[in-house]
């Protein structure tokens, strides 16, 4: 299936957790934040988030700012 | 009160200056100026994931156990992408935090108060600790202030202009009448005397990153801003003396050796 | 170079700040005050034995170990009376630092700069480490150092006024050329950002009594200006960001996230 | 004898030295300075210093200044 | 464009000084101070016929066929007070002119932007031309030239301060993006120079009360910010010399008679 | 006192402002510039012929039967040179008034006071109508009166540099206390403000070259000048109201319509 | 009748016109504008418009301000 | 003869009154001020000022200055 991650198309086995999609990205789960389709995804719910065709998924962290 | 407490929302800092963690040389030159500077708060940016790069993490180098993380929504034009924004960062760091911009102008960033304070009541209602960067407007402080704002953030200059307080006439007003929160001037501090400055007008803390960062040596300036903002702090409580037009001595006039004997 | 050490005359003083010791209202209160302000040195006035009275004398309360005597010459209106007054406070403190003061003006308290030139020449004839109270001007800098003197001691605002660096243009014109003696600034320092400014601008030194012992807290004031000095040179070391008159983010607008999803 | 001591007149015994002056005066040689006619007496010659009639004596000290 | 021409809403105006009403010691003096001011609109204020005195008339005292008169909503505290006096104001006036201030401190007079920007946009829909009295903040004139606002009024300091202009970097930061609407700086005028300084910063006109009303011969200085204005608008349409940190000679350093001969 | 009569040595000149006479792009331009200024007194360098070309000589574009001629001793660095010059150009203009320069510092064109004393004593004596130009040092102002200068001609800022009044305190100070002969201040205006600013302190008149020779458009800005003195002077006799730091209201408290009827 | 004139009470004929009533204050109605329980009334209709008992009348002008 | 005209050598007739070099060099004499081995010469004895071998002849005038 197709996903915008971070605004951008990617493809991504159908049925994958919010959690999977990290881990293939090599992300750690403890450091980032999630929205899915607007919505804020709880870090502890990364395993039981299932992404859709065409979900649109932000994926952020804390970068340096003033 | 300790010269040197900032208590914001309930919350206790051991100190009275914020930095910025944004445009260091490097992250280990960051995380030696924010040691030196003292500092109990940092802010950080709130950005997408760059899934094309892997590297150094910014977290690694902030000391989080001692030092409070305080995302920001700098970049923000609207109240909705600055809710938004301030609930990603929330997520990411599970405090509640949060220093809100919205900015009205691109070329100065001066920030759109009436988006502000939308923004602010709708975090507020959600558990927030807002703390909104604003200009020094008395009145929109009132309102920031009365919509459930934990402390205001007025400018001293632009952002990263390094030009020091402008209007210290205006500031000074606004510290008059803001009590009941505290009052931290953010933005626009270029240099050690301006942060002296901003706390001799009665300024609660200071907030500031291109001032430490761009600097030449970012670690020295660091210490420099720690000694300014103690120092300005202490002078606000220890009672200026007032200005005069003329000339006082500090030596007593009588008992002066004149004229009477022969000259040397 | 570390950034607290001052030499004067080949010697060096832990300290950059230099305190007064007049109008203090009590020596108690001074004793404080100048611990406080971690001063190597401290100035004091010469004056005819009070012969109808006695009672504590000034010097029980100076920790004369550890911090230098610099008399002063401070109400004299003529060379001659400079001098005078520089001799016996030397016999008095067995030292040969004087402060020079050559008043030109009852009510500004401005230096005769003639006169200073004339009895710095004879002073540093006679061995003296002379630091003469003058005003911003360059070009009698530039002959107080040719005269000899160790150091040169521009004012800031007028004796005791509290108003701060008047004319930092001047002054950085001042320091600018003047490299091979100390620069310290002598008089009108009113408050913590006066004495971080004037560090700021180059100064290797400060010197202040009323700004201190006018305060409501001396002690506390002292302390004050004490990072103040501190924090005015680390800035100065340190290299400041240039100003500029627009905004410069401090966060990346790189990365935001932004209207690509349903708004907040 | 009469001399003038900072500036006024005052009695006393003739042939003193400065240093019995200030034993008189109760004043510690340590902690001032003299002139004698305008002249700086040093502090270790006070014992041989002598006053004469119609001296003008400083007796000066450090006292609190900026 | 003439130096000395204002044009606000398609409506010419041969001054660029606006002058208010309120403070003279007596009509007459007022009288005598619009002339020597030049200007072509006055403000006025809108209030309930005093039933219980008689006596002079204010407009009795104003050509007002040369002179524009412009009804102010001093003293509103709400949108809706200020639109009530609008709409007074311009029955008694018979001119859609008004100088709109809504005011959200009591202390410091500085506006409330936000009902600033609701009841412009009222009057702006019922014909009137609006001339809001503002702060110095950018984003609030873009919004208030965005709603239809003939001009914005920004202050230089507090109203009746006399303080001048307390920010001039914020104030040419909107100067230099509101172009399409006149800029009158209105507020805090104390003497000439502040007036002239206005001007050259690029403002299209001032408008002052206090300043004249208040000082100790108001015609005088009628006449002296008559002149000021003018001088200020020429100096920014003359362009100014860059200023420079050094000095650059005015007579040239060649052909001096220098040395070569016996000196005098 | 008419407000724009300055009278120097018993001559009175029918304008308070003298404009130099260097670095107009054109004769031609600075005759308009001179014009359009006003003044009855121009500066004018003394240097030798220069044998290598022929042109338009400088007074053919001065019309001196209304306007005096003011010869300087500029680039002078020593009494002797200066009082050569001054000789020079008397015999050349056959005219009394100089306007002297001795100075110390080439980077800054500052005053070499304790030759400019000495060189004040020479000419004074040989019947010279001087005008010395200093700095702002009141001590310095006291003593070339006392040598008999027609007046004192302290600096705004470094010549040429049109950064303005960079010490108004101590200029004020200067003011304050030397009244028999005129002050006017000479070098560093800018811009309009500038000049009526330092009409406002209470100076007799303002000497300025640079300021407008260097502008974009030379006689618009000798306009300006013109208005700005006359402006600062009026500004100065008129008496200008204090500054305070809260608001106080222009138009009057009493009589508002307020929410006893129906709202807008 | 009685109506409220500038926030104060005050005796009226009943039916007067504004107009009428400006005359017995003495005042010009070219000078004046007024608001007839918070509402305009334009100054060609004063003469038309008739008072009610218990209205609430503001009567003002211009005077000096800033 | 050789005089230093404005400190640069130059030749003249033997002689020569400053008048007459003034002349040659096309000066007007209302308009300048002469130097003569650091001594002025005053307009009105131009024509009696005569110059010797080796003298110091400065011829000045104004020129634009501040």
């Amino acid at each position: 299936m197709t996903i915008i991650l971070n605004g951008q198309e990617r493809m991504a086995p159908a049925g994958s957790s919010v959690l999977a999609l990290l881990e293939t990205l090599g992300l750690a789960p403890g450091r980032v934040a999630v929205e899915l389709n607007g919505v804020i995804v709880r870090r502890d719910t990364f395993a039981r988030a299932i992404l859709s065709d065409s979900d649109r998924i932000e994926v952020v962290h804390f970068v340096g700012g003033g | 009160m300790k010269s040197d407490t900032l208590t914001i929302g309930g919350r206790s800092f051991p100190s009275r200056l914020i930095v910025g963690t944004g445009k260091y040389p490097s992250f280990e030159v960051m995380r030696r100026a924010i040691e030196a500077s003292g500092a109990a708060m940092v802010t950080v940016a709130v950005r997408r994931v760059d899934l094309s790069k892997s590297g150094d993490a910014l977290l690694d180098f902030i000391e989080t156990r001692k030092i409070a993380i305080l995302p920001n929504t700098a970049g923000c034009r609207t109240a909705d992408e600055a809710v938004r924004t301030a609930r990603l960062g929330r997520e990411a760091g599970l405090s509640d935090l949060v220093k809100l911009e919205v900015i009205g102008d691109d070329k100065t960033l001066f920030p759109d108060n009436e988006g502000l304070l939308q923004a602010t009541r709708v975090l507020v209602k959600e558990g927030f600790t807002v703390l909104p960067y604003t200009n020094d407007d008395l009145v929109v402080a009132k309102r920031l202030r009365d919509a459930g704002a934990a402390a205001v953030m007025p400018l001293a200059a632009p952002i990263g202009s390094g030009l020091g307080v402008q209007n210290p006439a205006h500031l000074r007003l606004l510290l008059e009448e803001i009590h009941d929160i505290p009052v931290i001037v953010d933005a626009g501090v270029g240099t050690a005397s301006d942060a002296s400055m901003v706390m001799e007008l009665g300024a609660d803390g200071v907030l500031m990153n291109t001032g430490i960062a761009g600097a030449t040596d970012p670690e020295k300036m660091a210490r420099a801003m720690r000694w300014a903002v103690e120092a300005g702090r202490l002078a606000f409580e220890a009672g200026r003396i007032p200005k005069k037009p003329y000339a006082s001595a500090s030596s007593p006039m009588e008992g002066m050796v004149r004229r009477d004997g022969p000259s040397a």
